[in-house]
């Protein structure tokens, strides 16, 4: 029960993760780059420091953006 | 040129072209052109990660010491700006964001009404907002007034290559800013940014142009000189235009034949 | 831009901008601003000696290895402008000639019958002739088959600044030629000069938009950049104009919010 | 009378020269620079080499010119 | 033309020619241009009621059976705005109102966030808003979204002269809207107000261009005919621009001569 | 208008604009078009016969009492030209000539001097000479020297629906003409065709630009109607273009809100 | 008393009018035109039908405004 | 003999005409347009009141020309 799975979106696509997943785990999973991303989750950014305290609720929306060319 | 920096924000430029990253084949051709730019200040878009990609944009601005600014291009509110400049600042370490809030795809033309909102909420937030913006003066007003740091009116739309439409405006801008004025969208070639610098823009910021050229380093070599170009020129003065013609040749002590 | 030479008659220029040296208020303004343009081939007039004149453009002109192009500014008729290039043949010591006849005053405009008529004389007497002509294709191309190294069609009239009136005519003129087309006359400011070369053509030859400035030698170096930017820009290869815009930040990836 | 003095045109002045005068006389005497001059008469171009040589005659029109800042 | 009226919230005009009053030196010279320019709508502005006055242009707009279009020119916030429509519905019987609302004497462009704002609570109150505003895609798709009659973008400003500084903004405008486009403002001579309704603009509105011509009336003929040709050329199809030339004289056929 | 004619070698014309007949899909639809226009004075090609042809513009001209105005189109040279000149003077019985001798088949240019070659002997021989001729002022002014009835210089290229390259050598034209200029060629709307009246062209001669329309009929009114337009809008004296707004409601007595 | 003079600004110039007095009357005054008059006192349109019975109080600002040329 | 065939160029292409025929048979054989046609023979207009007496000799070139659309 403790680890029963949430489900979340990340990044437009839904997703089922632990709950005792915290936001550093899921970055850890999407990317392997060690800077330049930042996440919000429900539309309020979650400050980097975070990560590793933040778990993941039911029908939480986590984007998780990085840099890329454009403009 | 070396005297003559753009002072954004109480930052120095010894360049006044910015570059876009957009557009580019690859890293490695954006990376020449960055470099023959000549460019200290080069926007990256925000977008979800992406597990496959490998190689970032960002390596490409560290290792030349270009300074990133994010921008919030492909936003249609103040909202998803606001949020995607939050996101920027997290994850780029910089307080300066260069604002777009577009009303469609077709024209990808700015949103005036959500322009405005979004700067007025990231300024309260703390910061140095570079908006995109049409070329109607009453805006721009609006924007200096709000506290942006520079107003960046369109010469025509994004990626078009049409140059600056409409002068008159972007002279009634220049005029009224207190602010540096930076010509953005629309150039699609070097006389194009020289004439943004004679009418007494600040800078100019420009991608397609560049990266979408058939030879992108070579274009952006142009640019950097075009814009030096039409800088010096602003400051040389031009002569007036006249409508009939002035002899620079002495009409005095020509031979007489026959 | 070291390998890009422009031959003119078989010699080679590195700088695609030629000078001329009337209206400049001094020999000493003239001096810097010929050295900041870079030019490598420069216009003198030829009139009556005068005995209260001291210091001459050809010292300056020498002092920075610049090669002379005589011209016969202010000629009305073939026989003046015969006779003045020979006359320059023989003080200078130079066969190539910057061939004007004019047809009046108020407009400077070249008169393409004496013009002809005058190159043909000048071809046959051995001259490498660079005429002065007006943006008429048909005129340049009856140039051309005489023998000219070249042609120089009008941009507006002499000292106007009114720029390149009529870019149709100029792009139809590089179209059809063989020789080097150098844009002479009516050049205003940078964006001029970097729009004449990005038309296709060869140089640019002006005087007044720089002798005339608020400050040469500042307006000398925008030309040089200017003809450099818009000779990179013609060879890059320009983006097309699209009457819509072009997204340069990639479309999918965006954040949802809300 | 071998030095009776012709009358010429000499830059659009008229001028009183001695028969004896030659081109060399009339330019040493119009400017000190050693180059970068050529003369006419009568609409024909004097070469440098001729000018020790080359009389006046009466009437003669003499154009001497030089570069000046121009075009 | 007869068959070809512009309909306006609901309502037929055969003239597409609108007419403000302003800048005529007097009523009868107003009134014999008003009747030589063919318009059937016609702008007043609402100014405070002056005793010595004598006089009214309600009068000739009477006699001539022109319908009035009470204007709120002079506005810079929509709270003056929406008083100042309201004043005019009462007065002059008409819900119909051309909405200004401008940001500064020195260009009178109009705000677009007043102006929003100010349409937005005019509609709800039932008017049938005709809004003068910039030359912005963007804000005329809003301004449409909310409901207004027509959007009326600029030309170039008020009283300028300047033509239309920016087709390719009004092509975008008359591509994008379903409501009626009326160009308003900038008009300076007939090829002007041609080239609005080749554009494909349903109409012109116009003051200054005639009321401070040399002469009125005849200027105001002119406009009559210029908005007619404008529109006829429109729907008739003009030519497409070719680069080159093409023939309209046969090339077979030709005599040989020698 | 009827107090505004056109006098071409003293003959009196009410309507300003000169139609040629070259182009038209059919003499039914040209007819209509012609009527249309209003035009007192057409122009036609000469050709060899062909037996097979049936029904012949000069019927269509002469149903309507139209002036026919023979060209030289197609001519490459003086001899040629003369020669058809004489040819259509046989044919036709009329000395007047529209004279075209062209350079080339890709821009359909006039070659100035085997125009000037060819005016000259036609002059000589007793003809009114309506010479085509490029925009340059010097080829105008020798053209009206040598005796021609009127200068006709090209908007831009024939048929290429380019309008008016150059206003200001059309301008300086017009300035200097005491003949009627008469705008020939390049036309491809009606706003171009009242351009050139207000620039002072006496009238405005086109052809394709109607009957290649997608309904010349239609397109020749427009056309007509934009000359008036363009002729009024000269004469009635056009506002002075100003770079600020000029209000044209008083500012005076504007209510005060809140 | 009944008919103290009260203060008001019309059309932005400070004025005195009879307690009694009415919109009608201040319209009368300024005005001969019959038609073509709107007034609002206090940024509130007063429609003509309420002009005879509408009073006026201290420190109302009255603007009375008619068509005139523009725009 | 005498009738003989002459050999011309009418209107670009070679034919054979009869001795004896003259401009008005040529003319009345391309065209049955009763006026608005002219006839150069060898570069040199044929005015139409000679048409009846002109004839033809070996190799001249006639063109007959007439107003069609154009311009």
């Amino acid at each position: 029960m403790a680890d029963d799975p949430v489900s979340v979106t990340v990044n437009g696509e839904p997703r089922q993760v632990a709950m005792s997943a915290t936001i550093a785990d899921l970055v850890a999973a999407m990317s392997t780059a060690g800077s330049g991303i930042a996440v919000a989750v429900n539309d309020e950014v979650v400050p980097r420091g975070r990560w590793p305290s933040r778990r993941l609720h039911d029908r939480d929306r986590v984007e998780i953006l990085t840099a890329v060319q454009g403009g | 040129m070396a005297d003559d920096p753009l002072v954004l924000a109480g930052e120095r430029f010894h360049s006044r072209l910015i570059m876009g990253t957009g557009g580019a084949p690859g890293l490695d051709i954006l990376e020449r052109a960055l470099v023959a730019s000549g460019t200290e200040l080069t926007t990256v878009a925000m977008r979800r990660v992406d597990p496959r990609m490998h190689g970032s944009v960002l390596d490409v601005l560290s290792a030349h010491g270009i300074r990133v600014l994010p921008n919030t291009a492909g936003c249609y509110t103040a909202a998803e700006a606001v949020l995607t400049a939050q996101l920027a600042r997290e994850a780029l370490g910089t307080n300066w964001i260069k604002l777009e809030v577009i009303a469609d795809e077709r024209t990808l033309l700015p949103d005036p009404l959500e322009l405005v909102d979004a700067a007025e909420q990231l300024i309260d937030d703390g910061f140095v907002v570079l908006p995109y913006t049409n070329d109607d003066p009453v805006v721009a007003r609006r924007l200096e007034r709000l506290g942006c740091a520079a107003v960046m009116p369109l010469g025509s739309p994004i990626g078009s290559g049409l140059g600056i439409r409409n002068p008159h405006n972007i002279d009634l801008i220049v005029e009224q800013s207190q602010v540096p004025v930076i010509l953005d969208a629309g150039i699609g070639t070097a006389s194009d940014a020289a004439l943004a610098m004679e009418l007494g823009c600040d800078g100019v910021l420009l991608a397609s142009a560049v990266t979408r050229a058939r030879e992108p380093a070579r274009m952006a070599e142009a640019m950097r000189r075009a814009v030096q170009a039409g800088r010096l020129a602003h400051l040389a003065g031009r002569i007036p235009r006249r409508w009939y013609a002035q002899a620079s040749s002495p009409r005095d002590g020509r031979a007489t034949v026959g």
